[in-house]
Formats: structure tokens, sequence, C-alpha cells
């Protein structure tokens, strides 16, 4: 992955007081593409995002994005650069409505917001159903979809997704990662980060595999899933049917 | 981490009790030139046992309880009432005079000290019914709220022949050895220390941890917070009650909102959860607001007075000092650690070796 | 105020403790009792004992207003080697410090503690001031001959010294006019600032004069806000009233208070007055204060005396025992009068000041004295 | 009337206008394992929440080897906003806390992990072991039960040592790997000496191969350990692979009960959970 | 009881509830975000009365109020700086155990600085005016605090409520990292709860003050706690409840008091919030906590 890259990370190090986390990555994301990282558990992907998003500090490393460094500055001047990261674990609002959560998710911007409200609630119809609720009163599976949906709600440029599947109904992961597609063919460049290795790299025009905070193998999303080592270590012995 | 052996270690404990021993022997025979040592010692020594109680509640069961004072109170006036000389009694009772039934009501201080501790459990056990069901800072307030009305109580002219209400109560005899503030202290801190190794202990951590997880490893809660904060009652009622031998006199003034702040304080020095954090944090802190008394002189130095030292300065060094230590040591002293031998050994090892020898890397590495 | 000696040769010390709060509730009155003594020892810097002179220090430890501090401040003036204590205000800090002292065999003397319990039953406590139960008296006695014929008392709850001055009040009153004349008694909390509710209660029960001892924090708040809600009738309070603050603080409102004290600036009652109110309202000027000599700092300028006549009668400076029997038969002139000593280790005084506010000044009106 | 282990009779939750579990009835038989599915929301937790005594149901009844543990009918406020149909037909009120069911023999693990985080893998096993603890407070602390004691550190080591956990005994749990965190999570529920064992989404978070390792486990469960097992999952490998019998939630309503095969064939359910399986597997 | 001391009481009931009822949403506020009992709010507020007197001595009232309000607010966002901020990511205890040690800082810090003697509050002309009708007496300020501190309310109802500011703060309540993910500057929206709070802390204490006329560094204590308990009647993070609960509080202590059993005013208010706490655990008005297992 060389042309048009979009967001570039080099030589990235992070550590949680003392340990190490990330142990210097570098890793490319093209404009208008969807790039997967994939792993195991406590690879080091979520603090990764999180390092991009800046509300981790990276010891050492750079993180440019449309040519601008985004190490050292604060979350709140990267969101409105564009970059927006649906976190590990839903952390939705618990206190505000689903319909408050939406517009927070808007927070940086100053445009009307019923166009991309009507947008969200097209992707996900159960959250117009449910937009008097408080979220923190949603099921596991809603509040994901109010996840994603807030995320939307920035107009990010480049999308960062931790996980967005984790405890979701097959029906629903299907749904999800069509809905990856659908954003990412409007033209917002995704960044994924999954254990459901399988549908990931499926979506996926480049993959990178991470484990204990190095990345040990990249390449086409399909050159993955037909990578034998990969398929014994995540794909999990393929069910006969 | 390098281990001393069991009989290392009982060597060495039994040495340290019997220094503490000789020095206070020591302490004590000299008693007119080291009286003002002697009394922040005892009080550091009572304010432990108050303190290793609130740990035992706050950093080992995760109750947030600020109704120390309160409790403190009625140990205090139980051993009051009832170890004032019979003799004494109208005295004391000056003003109104003391009820029918107290009035040759008479115990000794081991029993009066025992009485207190149960008259404060069982005041736990009526208060904590309602209010453990309260969580963190619901809970502090409730019982911080508890702590007032029981001041209120002391102090209710309708309370006069018990309480002797606002006159307060005086001719409390003083401790009938140096020994006892000791080692009635050390009782009460070895007792909590077990509870705390027992599989209780263990229980009520797991409350501290994760209220629903603990409840569904079948821990009752209630029951093991209503026994968390009785236990915690108990010791601190005794800890009030050699509060106010030590003081010989007490009022409801003595028992206010501050004296449960000074015990947090040094519980939060000491390190939450750390019972020997707790100890050291008594001691440090009784001692420290003395020795910074200094700064509460006029300091003149070579004819020119320095302009802060006046009287009130103390205080405010005293509270800049804690404010550092929130912010910076935000553990305290000890942590969540406890005092231990190998700990001592490792640190000695570690910072003399590093003087002689040039470790090798392994070792720096081992020891972070 | 100490170690400022000029000699050449190896100063010879003896240390006297001084023990009062100058922080918390009553610091601000124990400062002013700390100043008298500290002028005292300017004025009377040494003391002769066998033909040698030693230069006096002064041991300052606050007590913090606060019983648990007190014990702590009273041990460490014993391991100073104090040869006898002064203090403190509030009788409270020195009830607590009292069985410390005669335990260490070390006699105090009280300059403004006025409860009886410091004391009683205390071989070892003096004081140069007179007591609650007189005072008392000596305010209902006033009141009544002032033509009041029903009164209302307010007390702090949880504050021996305003409780048993009030219950000594309503003793006295209900003796001399007749039970059921004092109409209303009303309770505040410390550190309570809103008195407008009992006061109210005070105004609907039409009391002919308001005994309300408390201390110099509470009283401007409760005349105030007594003038506010339209009460008009006298207002009195005790010796702590005797405090420039109240005047600042209650403004206008403190116009026609009364109150009793213990001296009286503008009647010297003896030589030692006259020259103690010329230097100490210096005294008072080069330390930042009003120019108004406080009654308390008066004690505690006579506490001082008693103490050294004492030491100089026992002609000791380390037998503490000495000096308490020597402060058993001193007899001086001090500022607030003759000072001796009865049995129990009370002042034989009979006679209290009673004061008003007049202009924004203390006016003397009577001195009172009962049996 | 032991033929079962766990009895759900019209049980019902309603949270406000919400229902969260509608009229269910369903049973558990001994050495089963029985999988709950359904989409997101469809109230399994909230199932198991009711089982586990976390919520008191609005209506309906729970039983345990035939005893009666949790039995409720819409009261106050609830008696209007109710919808179901069997207003008083539970009418005796029995509501155990959670810790009275866990020593009936239900254990149970948690959809968001809940650890002793600060504590040692080890102490958060042998937590689960105090509750059938005989010694009292005294003799707990003058240390009269040592052999006790010593009996329960032995078996929160054998216990360990079956999960493969026993290496990481002395660190703290928290900083466990997030797999090592579920089986932790599984060896505490089993401390408790179950012999009901509710699994909320065990393999969630797991990758596939972890995946397979836990299909595994559960099954030893059932065969070495002889432990009845209620789970919800969302992998349909372990699921189909590993269930006796499977229950299909939506909208907190049973819409389908059977086995694997029957489920996994079952159109209302492909309709409503599984999906058209366009990959073939 | 006749009825102009009834009157008279139910005054003297409302006008300390209104002080009270602000006091309190400034806990109510801070609470709501940090989830921090900001112990020092009460010698905020006693500093607040400190630095009228102060102002009051160079400069004629109205220049001296808006001084007394700019530097109050400094001082509140200057501690939750200081004090707070560090603290961002540390336990609720180390935060809470913070604030006691500023609220102790701070009483001897002015101990140390004004002395502990009390001083007189300087009177605000027209606040001070005192009126008549019949029986009854009272100044100004007595019927002002009620209606101002409605009127105060209403105005913090609609940012929290209908800003864009108040959503943030109530979203940075709930979570910090998301909150910032959402692009929210958290520590802009932390200083302005301080800025408000500390706000409506400085005109509370200038009610409150200029009715009970003298300040000393233990003012701010008792009216402090007090009007936490407050909030937390109300329901801790309920503005509205901060307001009915500061009324509660000082028609029931007056009331008390007016019985005759002053003894216990200061009991009862913690005996109503106990009573509360047990019937209604988070207060009349608290936001519902959905523990979802
Ligand atoms: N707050 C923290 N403090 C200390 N260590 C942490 C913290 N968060 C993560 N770590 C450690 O950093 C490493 C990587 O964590 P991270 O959460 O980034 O992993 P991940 O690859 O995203 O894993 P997962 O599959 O769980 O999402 C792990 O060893 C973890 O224990
Ligand atoms: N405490 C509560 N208050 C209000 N509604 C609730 C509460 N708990 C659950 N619900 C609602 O009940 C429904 C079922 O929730 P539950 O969490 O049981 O679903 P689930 O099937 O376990 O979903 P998931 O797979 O996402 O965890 C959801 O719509 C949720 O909004
Ligand atoms: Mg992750
Ligand atoms: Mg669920």
């Amino acid at each position: 992955m060389d042309t048009n890259s979009y967001l570039s990370i080099s030589g990235l190090k992070v550590e949680y007081g003392g340990i190490k986390a990330v142990k210097g990555i570098s890793l490319e994301v093209p404009k208008g593409k969807i790039v997967t990282l994939i792993g195991s558990n406590g690879a080091g992907k979520s603090t990764t995002l999180r390092t991009i998003a800046g509300v981790v500090k990276a010891k050492e490393g750079s993180i440019r994005f449309d040519g601008v460094e985004l190490l050292g500055k604060a979350p709140d001047d990267i969101v409105p650069m564009g970059i927006t990261l649906v976190p590990e674990g839903r952390r939705v609002f618990a206190n505000l409505t689903v319909l408050e959560n939406l517009k927070i998710g808007a927070y940086v911007h100053h445009h009307k917001l019923d166009d991309d409200l009507a947008r969200v609630f097209e992707l996900f119809p159960r959250l117009k159903e449910r937009e008097w609720q408080l979220a923190g009163t949603l099921s596991g599976g809603e509040q994901q979809m109010l996840a994603v949906g807030r995320a939307l709600m920035s107009r990010p440029k480049l999308l960062m997704m931790d996980e967005p599947s984790l405890g979701l109904a097959p029906l629903i992961v299907k749904d999800i990662f069509n809905i990856i597609k659908t954003i990412n063919e409007e033209g917002i460049t995704v960044l994924l980060i999954e254990q459901n290795a399988n549908h990931a790299l499926k979506i996926a025009d480049w993959g990178y595999v991470m484990e204990t905070g190095v990345i040990t193998m990249q390449g086409t999303g399909a050159e993955l899933l037909a990578n034998e080592s990969i398929k014994e270590a995540y794909l999990g012995k393929q069910k006969k049917s | 981490m390098k281990k001393l052996d069991q009989k290392t270690k009982i060597i060495l404990s039994v040495a340290l009790v019997v220094v503490a021993i000789l020095g206070l022997s020591y302490l004590d025979a000299n008693r007119s030139d080291y009286s003002y040592a002697l009394s922040i010692l005892e009080r550091s020594a009572i304010y432990a046992v108050v303190a290793v109680a609130m740990n035992l509640l706050t950093g080992f069961t995760g109750l947030f309880s600020l109704g120390q004072a309160g409790f403190m109170a009625i140990g205090a006036y139980t051993v009051a009432i009832l170890t004032i000389p019979v003799e004494s009694r109208a005295a004391v009772y000056y003003i109104n005079g003391i009820a029918d039934g107290l009035a040759n009501a008479y115990l000794p201080l081991w029993a009066a000290l025992i009485l207190a501790g149960i008259f404060a459990a069982f005041m736990g056990l009526l208060i904590g019914y309602p209010v453990l069901r309260l969580k963190s800072d619901y809970l502090a307030i409730a019982t911080l709220g508890f702590s007032e009305i029981i001041r209120a109580f002391i102090a209710a002219p309708q309370l006069d022949r018990i309480t002797n209400g606002s006159y307060g109560l005086k001719s409390i005899p003083g401790f009938p050895s140096t020994f006892m503030v000791f080692g009635v202290s050390a009782l009460c801190i070895l007792l909590m220390v077990m509870i705390l190794r027992s599989s209780y202990g263990r229980a009520f951590k797991a409350i501290r941890e994760d209220e629903t997880a603990a409840e569904a490893m079948g821990i009752n809660l209630s029951k093991h917070k209503q026994m968390a904060f009785v236990i915690s009652c108990f010791f601190t009622g005794v800890s009030g009650g050699m509060l106010a031998v030590y003081m010989r006199s007490i009022d409801s003034k003595s028992f206010q909102i501050g004296l449960t702040f000074d015990i947090l304080l040094i519980v939060v020095l000491g390190g939450i959860g750390s019972v020997t954090g707790s100890v050291f944090g008594a001691f440090l802190m009784t001692a420290g607001r003395e020795w910074l008394r200094f700064f509460d002189n006029p300091l003149v130095v070579g004819g020119f007075s320095v302009p802060l030292f006046r009287s009130g300065f103390r205080m405010v060094i005293f509270s800049l000092i804690l404010m550092a230590v929130v912010l910076y040591y935000r553990k305290g002293l000890m942590g969540t650690r406890e005092f231990s031998w190998d700990g001592i050994y490792n640190f000695l090892r570690k910072h003399l070796y590093l003087r002689w020898r040039k470790p090798s890397g392994e070792e720096v590495k081992r020891d972070v | 105020g100490s170690g400022e000696t000029g000699g050449e040769e190896e100063p010879k010390v003896i240390k006297i403790g001084v023990f009062e709060p100058v922080t918390g509730e009553n610091g601000g009155g124990g400062f002013q009792e700390v100043l008298g003594i500290r002028y005292a020892n300017v004025v009377y810097p040494t003391v002769d004992i066998d033909g040698e002179t030693y230069t006096i220090e002064l041991v300052e430890v606050d007590n913090k207003s606060d019983k648990t501090e007190a014990v702590t401040a009273a041990q460490r003036l014993i391991s100073e080697g104090v040869v006898a204590v002064i203090g403190s205000y509030g009788s409270g800090v020195s009830i607590a410090a009292g069985e410390i002292f005669a335990e260490a065999n070390l006699a105090a003397v009280a300059a403004s503690a006025t409860n009886p319990q410091v004391t009683a039953g205390n071989d070892f406590y003096f004081r140069v001031c007179f007591l609650d139960p007189f005072q008392g008296t000596v305010m209902a006695n006033y009141a009544i001959q002032n033509g009041a014929k029903t009164a209302a008392v307010i007390t702090q709850l949880g504050d021996d010294y305003s409780s048993g001055l009030g219950s000594y009040f309503v003793t006295a009153f209900n003796d001399l006019a007749g039970a059921g004349s004092v109409v209303s008694e009303q309770q505040f909390q410390t550190n309570q600032t809103d008195f407008k509710a009992i006061l109210t209660n005070i105004k609907a029960s039409n009391p002919d004069v308001i005994f309300a001892p408390s201390s110099i924090t509470t009283a401007p708040l409760i005349i105030k806000q007594a003038r506010e809600l339209g009460i008009t009738v006298p207002i009195m309070g005790g010796d702590t009233w005797e405090n420039a603050t109240i005047i600042e603080n209650a403004g206008a409102d403190a116009e026609g208070i009364v109150l009793s004290t213990f001296f009286d600036e503008a009647e010297p009652a003896t030589d030692e007055a006259a020259s103690f109110i010329t230097g100490f309202k210096e005294y008072l000027v080069e330390n930042n204060q009003d120019e108004i000599i406080p009654a308390v700092s008066a004690l505690g300028y006579d506490a001082y005396l008693t103490v050294i006549a004492a030491i100089e009668a026992a002609g000791t400076t380390t037998d503490t025992v000495a000096i308490r029997d020597a402060l058993k038969g001193v007899s001086v002139v001090g500022v607030t009068g003759a000072i001796s000593f009865n049995e129990v280790g009370d002042a034989n005084k009979d006679m209290a000041f009673i004061k008003t506010v007049e202009n924004g000044q203390f006016k003397f009106l009577m001195t009172v004295s009962v049996e | 009337m032991s033929d079962t282990v766990l009895n759900l009779t019209d049980v019902t939750m309603q949270f406000g206008g919400v229902i969260a579990v509608n009229n269910l009835s369903m049973e558990v038989r001994p050495g089963e394992i029985v999988a709950i599915i359904g989409p997101n929301g469809a109230g399994k937790t909230t199932a198991f929440n009711v089982i586990t005594g976390v919520y008191a149901p609005t209506n309906g009844e729970v039983s345990f080897h035939g005893e009666t543990i949790i039995s409720n009918h819409p009261q106050g406020k609830m008696t209007k906003l109710y919808a179901g149909e069997h207003l008083g037909k539970y009418d005796k009120v029995i509501q155990k806390t959670p810790d009275r069911i866990t020593k009936m023999g239900i254990a149970r693990t948690f959809q968001n992990i809940r650890l002793f985080k600060d504590l040692t893998v080890f102490e958060n096993v042998l937590i689960a072991k105090h509750m059938n603890m005989r010694a009292g407070l005294f003799s707990a602390t003058c240390m009269l039960n040592h052999n006790e004691e010593k009996e329960m550190r032995q078996q929160s080591m054998e216990l360990l040592e079956i999960l493969d956990l026993a290496d990481t005994k002395d660190e703290i749990s928290s900083s466990l790997p997030y797999g090592k965190q579920r089986r932790l999570e599984i060896a505490r529920a089993m401390a408790t000496n179950p012999s009901l064992l509710l699994l909320d989404e065990p393999a969630a978070g797991m990758n596939p191969q972890e995946t397979n390792d836990l299909t595994a486990f559960i099954h030893r469960l059932k065969e070495e350990f002889h432990l009845t097992v209620l789970m919800i999952e969302h992998h349909m490998n372990l699921v189909m692979e590993i269930s006796d019998r499977i229950y299909v939630l939506d909208f907190g309503k049973l819409i389908a009960t059977g086995t694997p095969g029957e489920i996994q064939n079952n159109q209302h359910v492909i309709d409503a959970y599984l999906g058209v399986d366009e990959d073939g597997h | 009881m006749a009825i102009n001391t009834l009157l008279q009481h139910g005054l003297t009931g409302i006008s300390l509830g209104g002080a009270y009822a602000l006091i309190a949403i400034g806990y109510t506020m801070v609470y709501g975000i940090l989830r921090l009992i900001n112990f020092a709010h009460g010698d905020i507020f006693m500093m607040a009365g400190y630095f009228m007197i102060f102002a009051i001595a160079s400069f004629p009232w109205y220049v001296a109020v808006p001084i007394v309000l700019i530097a109050t607010i400094l001082l509140g966002v200057l501690i939750e700086r200081v004090a707070y901020k560090p603290l961002r990511s540390a336990p609720r205890m180390s935060i809470m155990i913070s604030a006691i040690g500023v609220s102790y800082l701070l009483q001897n810090l002015a101990t140390y600085l004004f002395t502990a003697l009390p001083r007189g509050y300087p009177s605000i002309p027209f606040l001070k005016k005192i009126f008549q009708i019949g029986e009854l007496s009272a100044s100004l300020v007595t019927i002002i605090t009620p209606v101002l501190t409605l009127v105060l309310v209403y105005l913090l109802i609609l940012l929290i409520n209908h800003s864009k500011i108040g959503m943030a703060m109530r979203a940075v309540s709930k979570d910090f990292e998301t909150s910032q993910l959402m692009g929210i500057k958290i520590n802009q929206v932390i200083s302005v709860t301080f800025v408000v709070g500390s706000l409506l802390a400085a005109i509370g204490s200038i009610l409150y003050f200029t009715d009970r006329m003298t300040v000393f560094p233990f003012s701010g204590m008792l009216p402090g706690l007090k009007c936490f308990v407050a909030a937390v009647l109300g329901g801790i993070g309920s503005i509205p409840g901060a307001v009915i609960g500061g009324f509660i509080l000082g028609l029931g202590e007056t009331a008390l008091v007016a019985m005759g059993y002053s003894t216990f005013s200061d009991a009862f208010t913690f005996a109503i919030l106990i009573v509360m706490l047990l019937f209604r655990p988070t207060g009349l008005f608290g936001e519902k906590v959905t523990d979802k297992v």
C-alpha cells in the first residue's frame, strides 16, 4: 500500500505506565478504502485507534492525517478534522436520550442536523423507535447501533470502528458490515478492528494482522482470508456444511 | 523479590516489640520530661485504632462512611459516664444533677471500654440497617448526618441528666498505666487484621470490588456490609472511649465533623487499604501537627522578623501538605501494601546493593 | 514575644506557660488575653529569686479552643519545663487541661475562665476573675433594678459558658422576680448564624429584657437580627461581650446593649491600672489592634502578676508545688483590683462592672456587687 | 419433580413501558446444555437476571429442582400497566436475593466481565468458597477453622488447574487477557459448587480459536463435571455444536424451541435472527 | 401561635431556603458532572463574603458586587484547576478527599489571613432597607432572596437543557473519554460548570451575609453541608431538586426552631435526609440510576 495514503502511521509506540501496548507499528490507510486490523486479544488494536483519536498519548512515532501530524493534538482538535472513533464497548451516554446522543455526535458541527438524523434513522430504524429512551437502558445491540449512528452524525472523513460487531446477533452483524460498506461507498474511509476476522476481511480492501503490539502480516482482504496460518489462528476451523 | 525465612521474621518481630516496650518504659519512667512526647504517642495510638477501623470500612469493604466522630462520641460518653468516680459525680453534674440510675453505675476501665465498643456497635447495627442500602457518597453523607444527630442528642438539654448536655463531663480518671493505651490499641488493631485476613475479610474485599458479582458468589451483601459496619463501629467506639480517658474531660464539641476529617486524612496519608499505613499515618499526622507548631511562633532571623510566621500559619502549612499528598502522592505512604519484613529487607538490599555494586540489568528489572 | 534579652552574661531563664487559644472558636478572645500577658511580660520581664535575676520567658501554646488539642498543648508546656501556667480563655479547655496540670503538680492561673468547674476540685487551678454564678446573679439583679419583670434567655447548645451563665441567670431572675418570670428560653447551635426563628419566638413572648450570653462571634448576629425583627427591649450579655468586635459588627444596633465585665478603663481602680491603661494602649497600637482595652487583656496582665508574685514568694525556680502553695497566699494589687484567692482557688471578687454601648463606645454604667 | 433442574413459568419482566421478557416459559433438564439465542434486546440477559434474583420479575414463577425460588405477580403501580394475562395466578411473592439463589446451586457469569478486579486470580476463586464456610466470624478471626481454610484453598487451586489458570494464580485478575478473564469468571462461578451454570455470552470477545477451546471446555463441564449449562451466545458455531436444545427469543417472546437442527431450519428464526446464510457455513 | 409570628417565621424560612437553594445548585452542578461532592463549595461561599468586605472598602457597592462575582468565579475555577483537574482519572474517593483538603485549606487560610474574629459584612443600602407590614418586619433582602433564586434557576435550567454547552455538560458527566471523542473540550465544560456554580455561590453569599451580617472563617461550613443535603434531598444532579431541597430545609429548620426544638434543628437536616434516602434513594428528582447488569 503506497499510493495516496490518507492516514499514515509510522514507528508508533504506546505504553501504559511501563506496559508496552504498541511496539512500533507502521500502517497506511488510503483514501476511500476500508482497512481492517485483526488480531488476538490484547494485541494493541484498540490502543492504536485510541492513539489516533488522541485519547491516549503516544511515546514515539508519527501519525499523519492528510499530511497533518496528529500526535500531540487533543481529541477535540482531531474530531473536527474528520476523524471519528466508535469506541470499544459502546460507550453511549447513558443519561442522555437516544436523540441527544445522536445530536452530541455532531457537537463540532454547526449545520442543521435533520438530514443527518434522517440518514441514521434510515440505517437503524430501531433507534427511531427508541428516540426518547435513555441510552443506558438500551440493550447491548441497540447501544452498539447508537454508537455507530452517533459517529456518523459527525460526518467523518475517516471512521474508525472498534469491534462494532461485538455482542451483536448474526443478523445485525451482517447489517453492520453492510452498513460499513454503504458508508464506505459514500466516500468515507474506514479503519476497522474486528475479532470477526472472517467478515472483516471480506469487506476490507487491505488488512493488517497485529499480535502483541507488532504487525505480523498484511495483504488484501482476500489474500489474508486465504492464508493458512491466519485461517488457523483467527478464523477457526470452518464449519462443515 | 527475596524472602526471609519464617524464623528470621519472628525474631525480628519479637525484637521490634521488645524495643517498643523498652522505649515506652524509658519514656514512662521519665514522664516529666517526656510527657509531651508520650501524650502525642498515646493520642496517635488511639487515632490509629479508629483509622484502622475506618480503613476496614472504607479501604477494605468500599463503604465510605463519615460517621466516625459520632461513634467515637458514643464510646467516649459510655466510658466517661461509667468511670467517673462515684463521689465526683455530683460535682460533675453540677447544674442539673445526674439521673438516678447512673449515680452509682460504675465499671472498671477495661469493662467500660468493652461496653463502649458494644454500645457503638449496637448503634451501628441500628443505623446500618437503613443506611447501608445507600451507595458511596450518599452513604458518606448519611453517616456524617448520623454523627451530627448523635452529637445533637448529646448536647440536648433533654438528656442533661445523662450526658450533662452542654456542660460536658470531667474528672474522668486517666489511664492506670501508659502501657494500657498501647496494649489496648495494639490488641484492637491485631483483631482487625485477623478479621481482614480471614475469609470474612476476603468477602469484604469482594464487596468493595463489585457488589453485584459478590452477591452472585453467594455473599450476602446486607449481612456482610452490616458486619463490617458493626465491627468498625465497635472499634471506633473503643477508641472513642480511650480518647475520653486520654482527654479527661469531654463535651459534644469534641466530636465534630473535624474529628472525622482528621481520621480520614490519616487514612489517606497512610494509604487507603493499608492497615500499617493507617497506623503510620496516625503517628505521623499527630506528631506532624505538633512539629509544625514552630510555624505558629514569630520567627526572628538576625533581628528581622520573618513576615509569614504567626499564629494560624501552622494549619495552613498542614493543609498544604495534605493537599500535596492527595495530589502528588495519591496512594499515600503505603498504597494498599502492608509493612512486611520482606519489604524492608528488599528495600534495604536494593538501596545498599546499588551503592556498593553496579547491578546487572536483570536485577533492576526484577525490582521495578 | 520571647528571647529578647540584651544581657551579655548567660541569661538565667524561668519559663511560664501561656495556655491560650489563638485559633478556633475562641481564637479572637484568646489572642487579646495573650496580648495582655505579653504586655505584662514587657513591663515585668524579670523576677528576683535569692538575689538572682531571672528573665521570664513565656512559652505560648495554642490550644485551638479544642479540648483534644488542649491535652497535647498542656503536655507540651509540661515538657517545656514551665513552672506555672496562665490561661485559658474559654473554661472548657481549662477544665480539660486542669487534671493534667494537677498531675504534673503545676499551678495554673486562669485569667478569664468563669466556669466554676475550672477550679472546683482542682487544687492547682486558680483564677483572677469572678465566676459565672456571680455574674448571672449580677445581671439578673441589674435587670430587675431597671424595671424588668420578664426576661428571655438565649444560650448556645454544647457550650458550657453560655449554657451555664444562662442557667445561673434564669435561677437568679426567677428567684428575684418570681417563678415563671423567664418567659422564653431559646437555644442555638454552635456555628449557627441565623437567629431569626428563635428571635421571632422571643418577640412573641414579649419579654422586658433579653439575656444572651454568647461568644463574640454570635453576639453581633443576635443583636442585629433582633433589631431587624423590630425587637426593641435591652439585650444583655456576659463578660465576653466587652469586645470592640461587637460594636464593629453590630454597628448602630449595638447601642444600648448591657454587659458585665471585670474592668473599666475609664475608672482605673488602682495605680497599677492607671499605668497599665496608658502603656497598654500604646502596645495595642504597636500590634495593630483597636485602642480599646479588652477586659481579658487586663485579666491576663493580672494573672501574670499573681504568678510572678508567687514565684518570688516561693523563692524557687523549680519547685512547682511551692509556687502553688505561694499562690494560695499571694496578694497583689492588679489592674482589676486587689487579688487574693479563697480556698477553692477563686479570686475574692465581689464586684462586677456593668457597661453599655453609647455612640459606638463602651460606657461604664455602674458597679454591682452581690454577696 | 426433579426431572427438571430449572423451570420458568410465565415469566414477564416489564421496565416501565418496555416488556423485556414476555410470558416466557422454559425448562432445563439435568445434564443438558441449553442455549438461549435471539436478536439484541430480545431479553436474554434479563431472563438471566430474573433467574439469579437480580431483578424481581413482574409476573411469573421460577423453580429450581422443583422448589419455587421466585414467584411474583403484578403489584402496586404495575397492576395497571401490566400487559399480560396472568394477574393473580402466582399470588405468593417469593423473592430470594442473588446470594441465596447462588447458595442453592445456580452460578452465573456476566455479559460484561465482573471480576474482583484488584484481587488476585486465586482470591477471586477463593471468595466464591466463602459462602459455604461453616466457621463464624469469631472462629475465623481467631483462626480456629484452620482445616476448613486449608480445604477451601486446596479446592480453589484445583479449580484453577482445571481451567488452566494455575500459573496466573497470583496475578491481579484484571491484568489477565480477556479470554482468561472469561475463563476465570467461569472458574469463580464453579467454585460455588453449582448444579446449574448460567453463562452469558462466554465467547464474546474471543477469537475463533479461543471460541473453539471454550466449546470443548463447555463440553467437558457436561461430561466430566455433570453440570447443567444454560447459556446465551451469539456465536452460532458454538451454539449449534454443543447445545442439546435451543430457545429462541425475540422481543421478549419465545419464538421457537428445539434441537440445533430444528432451529437452523426454522424459517421464523432465520427471518428474525439467523438471516439468510449466503456464505453457506 | 399568633398569625404574625407564623408569618414572620414563614418569611424567615423562605428567605433562608432561597439562600440554601442558591448554594445547593453549585453542589448539584459539580456533582452532576464530576460526581464530586465539592466540599470546598461552602468555603468558596465564605471567601466570597471576605471578598465583599475588601471590595467595599475601596469601591461603591455597584462596583464592588461585580468584583466579588469575578473574584469568586476565579477562585472556583482556580480550585478546579489545581485540586481537581490533576485527579481526573483518579478514583472518586481521591478527588472527594482532595475536596475536603481544599475546604480545610480555605478555612485555615481564612483564619490565618483574616483571624478567627468575625468581620462585619458591609450592608448594601437598598438590600438592607427595613420594611414593616403591620407587626411583620424584615429587610428587603429577605424578599429578594427567594425571588432572585427562582429567576436564576429558571435561566440555569434553560442553559442546561436547551443549549449546546448544557448538553455537553450532561455528556461529560457520564463519560470523559467518549465526550472527548465527540470533540467536546471537557476541561472547558468543567470550567464552565465551576464558573456557574461559583457565580451562584457568590450571589448566594451576598444575599446570605447581607442578611446575617458577619463573616468568619467557618461561616461556610455548616451552610455548605446543609446545602449539600438540600441538593441530595432534591436529587443530586437535578437543579429544580436542589431548589426545592433548599426550601424544604429552610422552612423545616425554621419550623423546628419555632416550635422550640432548636436542639434538633441540625439533626433535622440530616434526619430528613436519611428518611428521604431510604424511601427515594435518588432524592425527589434524582435521575434514575440504571444499573444494567
Ligand atoms: N488502561 C490500561 N492500563 C494498563 N494496561 C493496559 C490498559 N489498556 C490496555 N492495556 C494493555 O495493553 C495491551 C493492549 O491493549 P488493547 O486494549 O489495546 O488490546 P486490543 O488489541 O485492542 O485487544 P482486545 O481484543 O481486547 O480489544 C494489553 O496487554 C492490555 O493489558
Ligand atoms: N433496566 C432497564 N430499564 C429499561 N429497559 C431495560 C432495562 N434492562 C433492559 N431493558 C430493555 O429490555 C430489552 C432487553 O434487554 P436485554 O439486555 O435483556 O437484551 P439481550 O437480549 O440480552 O440483548 P443483547 O444481546 O444486546 O445483550 C431492551 O430493549 C432493553 O432496552
Ligand atoms: Mg480491543
Ligand atoms: Mg445480553
